[in-house]
């Protein structure tokens, strides 16, 4: 039991308990306050395997930008409150058991796997040099790619999220909804 | 070089059809197809020497080249597509159709794929050209067709993509069987083929053979032709008919027989007493049909079963007769046709109960309709008889399928043929004028496009040397251990 | 006992199958767009940690693009989601049905 | 003369030009002028065949095919076009071109107020351009190739007029039943083909006799009946018989031409150029000798009872034909084609002489509205007399000579089968006396319309009839037996092509012979007075009761096939057509469709919609295959 391990463990114990809270909270907000804290855990996990890079930009990118982002949105719909209408209890059960079923079938199965240790020295592989070498060299083209899907992505969020102006949504389909509702 | 002229005329102009309006389309079709044909005859002379190959790289790495080849039986088959297509063109010179550059684009892609089926010699290059003749086919029919055209062509799709689909997969395994690297090329998979052992060929025959079986078609495959024939505009059905048929034997003969030997001589018993039923099946019900475009439809089928039989009593006669039978046939379904379409443009009926007394107001229609029957039904001086009688003859003399019983009952196939043969034409043709207006004659581009078909069916009646001098090396080599 | 590849296999696989459950479980849109994060950090753990039993920054750039393809699917689908809320004043996800049958 | 055998292909070649010439300019052609070069181009063809026998004849002569150009060849299989020149087949060439010229010159006139007279030059010309083939070809294809060419033409002539549809469906009859022979036919030369890879004559013939050949004699037989078969329909013969009485719907003179004096015989010509064959199948032989007695007898009591004129003489024709095969059928080659000679010359006079009647009663055929036509159609009458005697065989005119001599060949055979055949040959003359009284004594029964335009035909339809009429009378002479002081010209010139001949002239065959011209006389007196007593009357209705009606309606003969044969094929036809297609085997193919659509029917239920269902399905899939990877994939 060395420090690396300790701090697995501890990790590990942080990671899942903040995961159960997002899934468990009926506050959206404090959902989203759990999985920065799964993310940060998980980023713990990237610095004890030397990924510095990859959790930083865990940090900077999900916990940081696009987990406010969800805070924002939820914020911005005021859906704060725990107002969200809770599903059947058979159906919860349903969903608990089937995510419980294929957590244990996958664990059978992969019970038997090669067990790899893990060397616990430091290597240099997860540091940004190493990344970036690697990035702008094999991976130049599928980087400049990610780049237009991300225009794409930012022109398709506006184009979806831009209000509809002359065409607002008709009385019949209102009501339509309404029945839903 | 030449062979991919072939090729590439049809499939050139007829992309630029699509761009072209009115008129224009027409002539260029036209144009298109009298090239061809010039150049498949140019082919088919060449070819009394030696065969025409061509290669170029394609797919490398899948093991399959860009290669064609003519030898006899295609550089007939070329001849045949390139005659078939002009007279399509020429007969439909003076007829007014939609859209007619998205229509002859189509009828002159649907030539380049059929070309491309004839000449290849390798089995991918093979494939992708028997899709690319069938998919123009589909867009003519379901957008020229008939009422109920939807519905058939859908049906006619489906059936015989899920053929296409089975013989790819049954190609792809040829292809993993063949030595070293995957290779397509046909001596390649023939030579693999015929290495496998005899029950892997058992069942490796089906997948491969009821694609050709569909086209051809062979019964119980035969369902979708009748509807697809009826509902489809003319010159598609003489297309699917003179030559997309064809195409199936054509590849029974170049893809099946040679590569599964074993499968085929296991089998073969089976396919002969299917097609004889066929044959007898076939006549039997285009005796009761009223409609003109069916009875051919199953007049056809008959025909078709015929020589399917014959390619699996494995006799060189009978290959002969079977190349020569398969232009034969071509050129003879082709004048029924085009005589079907002008009885339905005139009189605006192909149902024989309300036509009669063609012989008195279109009398030149009502010879040729009577010369092009009389070939159908295998007159001798007609094409027709030389092919079948050759047919006959491989038929009876097959080594493996020698029963007297088969023989007969395909034999009574030429008394059925006679029966339907007469009846439409003693129905359409004679009897009274009261029930048709009086219409006019032949017009001038039908005069030429019915007096080619004629005087072919008379040359090739009277002296069939040069046609069967084209095929008769090909034929000696189709048969297993001959 | 040391941590090795089994454990890291096991605490991605828990994370996903937690992610699972609360996308079964939850009606709330946002949540199981929250609990898919979930499941792809998990998916991106077992990456990172493969990566560094194995000594290759392959999939560390994996990773690297599971992330921006997730940053580009967020503000895509956030934006979705913004558009339903305001058609129907709701997140929940029983009554987008308009796919069925 | 020199070569004119090698010149042979002329005599079909001119017909051919002719037919050309009428059948692609036949709407601009003046009628006249489609006369004449149909009568010119088979008078040609009449001379270069008399040249052609008269060399023939000559003892010097070799009957070499003569090769024209290769029709098939495919390796071994080798089938020339090519004529062979022998003696049968110049004596069928004078036949053929003869009586063809004389009736092409008697259709001038015939048809010469029809609007369809050039292209019925045309088929006629046709149909002598195939009759050639047939009996020119010197393999068995070329004659299968005029074989079913003479049926063509006949189902254009006997539908010439179109636009009846009785008539259309007699023609479609004619083809349909030659077919069925066809068919026959078409086996037995694949037979030969396969047994002696052979179809020429003269190397079939050969191995036939080669000591090599190893062929069982049951091959042999089953050839000889494949190809009598062929010549069943060709021919006329029970059972393929009742298109020939339907075929009278053609123009008259076709009657004479196809279905009297040529096509008809083609069915013998062929038996007698296999002859060969048929020596070496003696059950085969029976068969033929059986069919021709059974057809001889059943055709005369057919004819017995018969109203239209041209049905008399049709089914009078298909018990000569029977005649000839029973001589036939009892080994005398020569004297069935002495028989198909008379034959031709007494039967196409009766049948031109019909023409003439009918002509001049202005298309009616029903004898019972004939009658004492004696003295308005002399000449008819007269040439129509001698046919009548010829064909009854009143003593020393060919049909005496003839019928005689197959009635000594058939009495040497077998007993039973003369007296049958005797009978027969008594029948003939009761019918046709019958018809004689009918039509020319007693007194007319037609319109007055019809008296008043009664007229003696012209020279175009009299000089046929009159040159018939001396062939009839002499044209027995070349045969006629050696105890009236004859010689056997014809079998001499026929052995010169291989024929057997049945030769049997001693003392106890003059004893028979005497006997049987004795009979004859006496019986064909007895036949003249009371057929003149019975028939020569002023009224006669024609209708008959009992077993009368039986033989009027041909022994209900045709409506039997069509109950047998032509519904029963009918309906199952339909049930093929409605159902086992429709329902069947299309059913299969929609149904397949159907159940993938019914299939996706249901299964589109699961698409509900609900994102949480499908995370459910899914997670559900990916625990089965975990689940099966346990038990199954290790």
């Amino acid at each position: 039991m060395d420090i690396y391990d300790i701090l697995f463990w501890i990790l590990s114990a942080f990671a899942v308990g903040c995961a159960l809270g997002v899934i468990l909270s009926r506050n959206p907000v404090n959902s989203v306050m759990f999985l920065i804290g799964t993310f940060f855990a998980i980023s713990g996990h990237y610095i004890l395997m030397n990924a510095q890079f990859l959790a930083i930009v865990n940090i900077i990118v999900y916990a940081g930008a696009i987990m406010v982002l969800f805070l924002f949105v939820i914020m911005l719909m005021n859906l704060n409150a725990d107002v969200e209408p809770q599903k059947g209890q058979l159906v919860q059960l349903a969903g608990v058991i089937s995510g419980g079923v294929l957590f244990l079938v996958i664990l059978a199965s992969i019970k038997t796997a090669k067990t790899e240790s893990i060397d616990k020295t430091s290597t240099d592989i997860g540091l940004i040099a190493d990344l970036g070498k690697v990035l702008f060299t094999r991976y130049v083209l599928p980087f400049e790619i990610s780049s237009v899907l991300f225009l794409s992505a930012m022109i398709g969020a506006v184009v979806i999220g831009k209000k509809e102006e002359t065409k607002s949504v008709s009385k019949e389909d209102e009501s339509e909804m309404k029945q839903f509702l | 070089m030449v062979l991919l002229f072939l090729i590439l005329i049809p499939l050139i102009t007829g992309i630029m059809s699509f761009a072209v309006k009115g008129e224009g389309a027409k002539a260029l079709a036209l144009l298109s197809s009298i090239l061809t044909l010039g150049v498949s005859a140019y082919i088919s002379g060449a070819n009394y020497s030696a065969p025409i190959t061509y290669n170029h790289d394609w797919i490398s790495i899948l093991g399959t080249q860009f290669s064609l080849a003519a030898d006899g039986m295609s550089s007939m088959l070329c001849l045949l597509t390139g005659i078939v297509v002009m007279v399509v063109m020429i007969s439909n010179v003076n007829k007014e159709v939609e859209s007619p550059g998205a229509f002859y684009g189509f009828l002159l892609l649907s030539q380049a794929g059929l070309m491309g089926v004839f000449l290849a010699s390798d089995a991918l290059v093979f494939y992708v050209f028997w899709e690319l003749a069938l998919i123009p086919v589909y867009f003519l029919c379901s957008r020229w067709g008939g009422e109920k055209r939807i519905a058939v062509t859908f049906k006619f799709f489906i059936y015989t993509f899920v053929g296409s689909l089975m013989m790819l997969a049954g190609l792809i395994f040829l292809s993993m069987q063949t030595q070293g690297l995957s290779s397509y090329s046909w001596a390649d998979i023939t030579r693999a083929g015929a290495a496998l052992p005899p029950a892997t060929q058992q069942w490796l025959f089906w997948l491969i053979f009821i694609a050709f079986a569909i086209k051809m078609p062979i019964f119980p495959f035969h369902t979708w032709q009748p509807d697809t024939y009826e509902q489809s505009p003319t010159p598609v059905t003489i297309i699917l008919s003179a030559l997309m048929v064809k195409m199936g034997l054509y590849a029974v003969l170049r893809w099946l027989l040679p590569v599964l030997p074993a499968g085929v001589a296991y089998w073969s018993d089976t396919v002969v007493v299917l097609s004889v039923i066929g044959i007898i099946y076939a006549s039997c019900i285009a005796i009761v049909q009223t409609d003109m475009k069916r009875l051919v439809a199953y007049s056809s089928i008959a025909h078709m079963g015929l020589m399917a039989a014959v390619a699996f009593s494995h006799s060189n006669i009978g290959m002969h007769g079977i190349m020569v039978q398969m232009f034969n046939h071509g050129i003879n379904i082709t004048g029924m046709w085009l005589i079907v379409s002008m009885v339905e443009n005139r009189w605006g009926t192909r149902d024989m109960t309300k036509l009669g007394g063609m012989a008195t107001s279109a009398p030149n229609m009502a010879i040729a309709f009577v010369i092009i029957s009389l070939a159908s039904v295998a007159l001798p001086l007609t094409n027709g008889f030389v092919g079948e009688f050759m047919l006959f003859n491989g038929l009876f003399s097959g080594t493996e399928s020698n029963h007297i019983v088969v023989m007969v009952v395909a034999g009574l196939g030429i008394i059925l043929g006679a029966v339907y043969t007469l009846n439409m034409i003693q129905k359409t043709a004679y009897g009274s004028t009261v029930k048709m207006v009086i219409a006019k004659d032949l017009s001038m581009n039908e005069y030429v496009g019915l007096a080619i078909v004629i005087i072919l069916i008379i040359f090739l009646g009277v002296y069939p040397k040069p046609l069967l001098d084209l095929t008769y090396n090909i034929a000696g080599m189709i048969v297993p251990g001959h | 006992m040391p941590v090795n590849s089994t454990h890291y296999l096991f605490l991605s696989l828990l994370l996903f199958s937690i992610g699972i459950m609360g996308a079964l479980m939850r009606r709330n849109a946002i949540i199981i767009f929250m609990c898919i994060e979930l499941m792809l950090n998990a998916v991106n753990l077992l990456l990172v940690a493969f990566s560094k039993i194995y000594g290759d920054a392959d999939a560390q750039l994996f990773v690297f693009f599971i992330m921006v393809v997730a940053a580009a699917e967020v503000a895509v689908g956030l934006a979705i989601i913004v558009m339903m809320y305001r058609k129907v004043h709701s997140v929940d996800i029983n009554i987008l049905n308009r796919l069925k049958h | 003369m020199g070569n004119l055998s090698q010149l042979v292909y002329l005599v079909p070649l001119f017909p051919l030009i002719g037919f050309l010439i009428n059948g692609l300019f036949w709407k601009r052609m003046p009628k006249n002028l489609g006369g004449i070069i149909g009568c010119v181009a088979i008078l040609i063809s009449f001379v270069i065949s008399l040249g052609i026998f008269l060399e023939v004849k000559s003892p010097a002569y070799h009957d070499e095919p003569k090769i024209l150009f290769d029709f098939i060849r495919s390796g071994d299989f080798y089938i020339p076009f090519a004529f062979q020149v022998d003696a049968l087949s110049s004596l069928f060439l004078l036949i053929i071109t003869g009586i063809g010229f004389l009736i092409h010159v008697y259709s001038t006139s015939y048809m010469h107020h029809d609007e369809g007279m050039v292209k019925y030059f045309a088929y006629l010309n046709l149909f002598v351009f195939f009759m050639l083939l047939l009996v020119l070809g010197a393999n068995y294809v070329i004659m299968f190739i005029g074989w079913e060419g003479v049926g063509l033409c006949s189902y254009l002539l006997i539908g010439f007029w179109f636009k009846n549809r009785d008539y259309t469906n007699a023609g479609k009859k004619a083809f349909i039943m030659n077919r069925i022979g066809d068919l026959g036919f078409l086996v037995g030369l694949l037979l030969i083909l396969f047994n002696f890879h052979t179809l020429s004559y003269h190397e079939f013939f050969d191995k036939l006799h080669s000591p090599q050949s190893v062929v069982p004699t049951s091959t042999y037989n089953w050839i000889a009946i494949c190809l009598f078969i062929g010549a069943m329909g060709k021919s006329a013969q029970v059972p393929l018989y009742t298109w020939l009485p339907d075929a009278m719907a053609g123009p008259t003179p076709v009657s004479a031409l196809i279905h009297a004096a040529t096509m008809v015989t083609a069915g013998i010509y062929m038996i007698v150029r296999s002859n060969a064959l048929y020596d070496l199948a003696p059950m085969a032989l029976n068969l033929v000798a059986t069919v021709g007695l059974i057809t001889a007898l059943l055709a005369a009591t057919m004819a017995l009872y018969q109203n239209d004129i041209k049905k008399v003489l049709a089914y009078s024709t298909v018990s000569q034909l029977g005649f000839m095969f029973l001589a036939l059928g009892v080994g005398a080659y020569t004297t069935g084609v002495f028989h198909v000679m008379t034959h031709a010359f007494f039967k196409a006079l009766l049948f031109l002489g019909a023409g003439s009647v009918i002509h001049a009663m202005g298309g009616e055929q029903d004898i019972t509205r004939m009658g004492g036509l004696r003295k308005k159609l002399p000449i008819t009458y007269f040439t129509f007399l001698i046919g009548v005697l010829a064909i009854s065989g009143f003593p020393f005119t060919s049909g005496f000579v003839s019928k005689d001599e197959i009635l000594m060949a058939v009495y040497e055979h077998n007993k039973l089968y003369f007296y049958l055949a005797a009978f027969a040959a008594i029948l003939t003359a009761v019918y046709m006396f019958r018809l004689l009284m009918l039509v020319f004594m007693g007194g007319f029964r037609g319109t007055e319309d019809q008296e008043h335009h009664l007229h003696e035909s012209p020279a175009a339809i009299t000089f046929p009839l009159i040159v018939l009429a001396i062939f009839s009378l002499v044209g027995g002479f070349v045969q006629l037996p050696h105890l009236f002081g004859g010689h056997d010209f014809l079998n001499e010139f026929l052995a010169g092509a291989k024929i057997p001949a049945f030769v049997h002239e001693d003392a106890s065959t003059a004893m028979k012979e005497m006997t049987l011209f004795g009979a004859t006389v006496v019986g064909l007196l007895i036949i003249f007075i009371g057929t003149r007593k019975a028939f020569a009357v002023k009224q006669f209705d024609g209708n008959y009761t009992g077993f009368r009606k039986v033989l009027a309606n041909k022994w209900y003969v045709d409506e039997i096939y069509d109950a047998t044969i032509v519904r029963p094929m009918e309906a199952m036809s339909n049930v093929l057509d409605k159902f086992a297609e429709k329902k069947g085997i299309d059913g299969i193919v929609n149904g397949v469709g159907k159940t993938v659509k019914w299939g996706g029917d249901r299964l589109r239920l699961l698409q509900s919609g609900q994102v949480g269902f499908y995370i459910f399905i899914m997670v559900l899939g990916i625990v089965m295959l975990f689940t099966l990877s346990f038990f199954w994939i290790k």
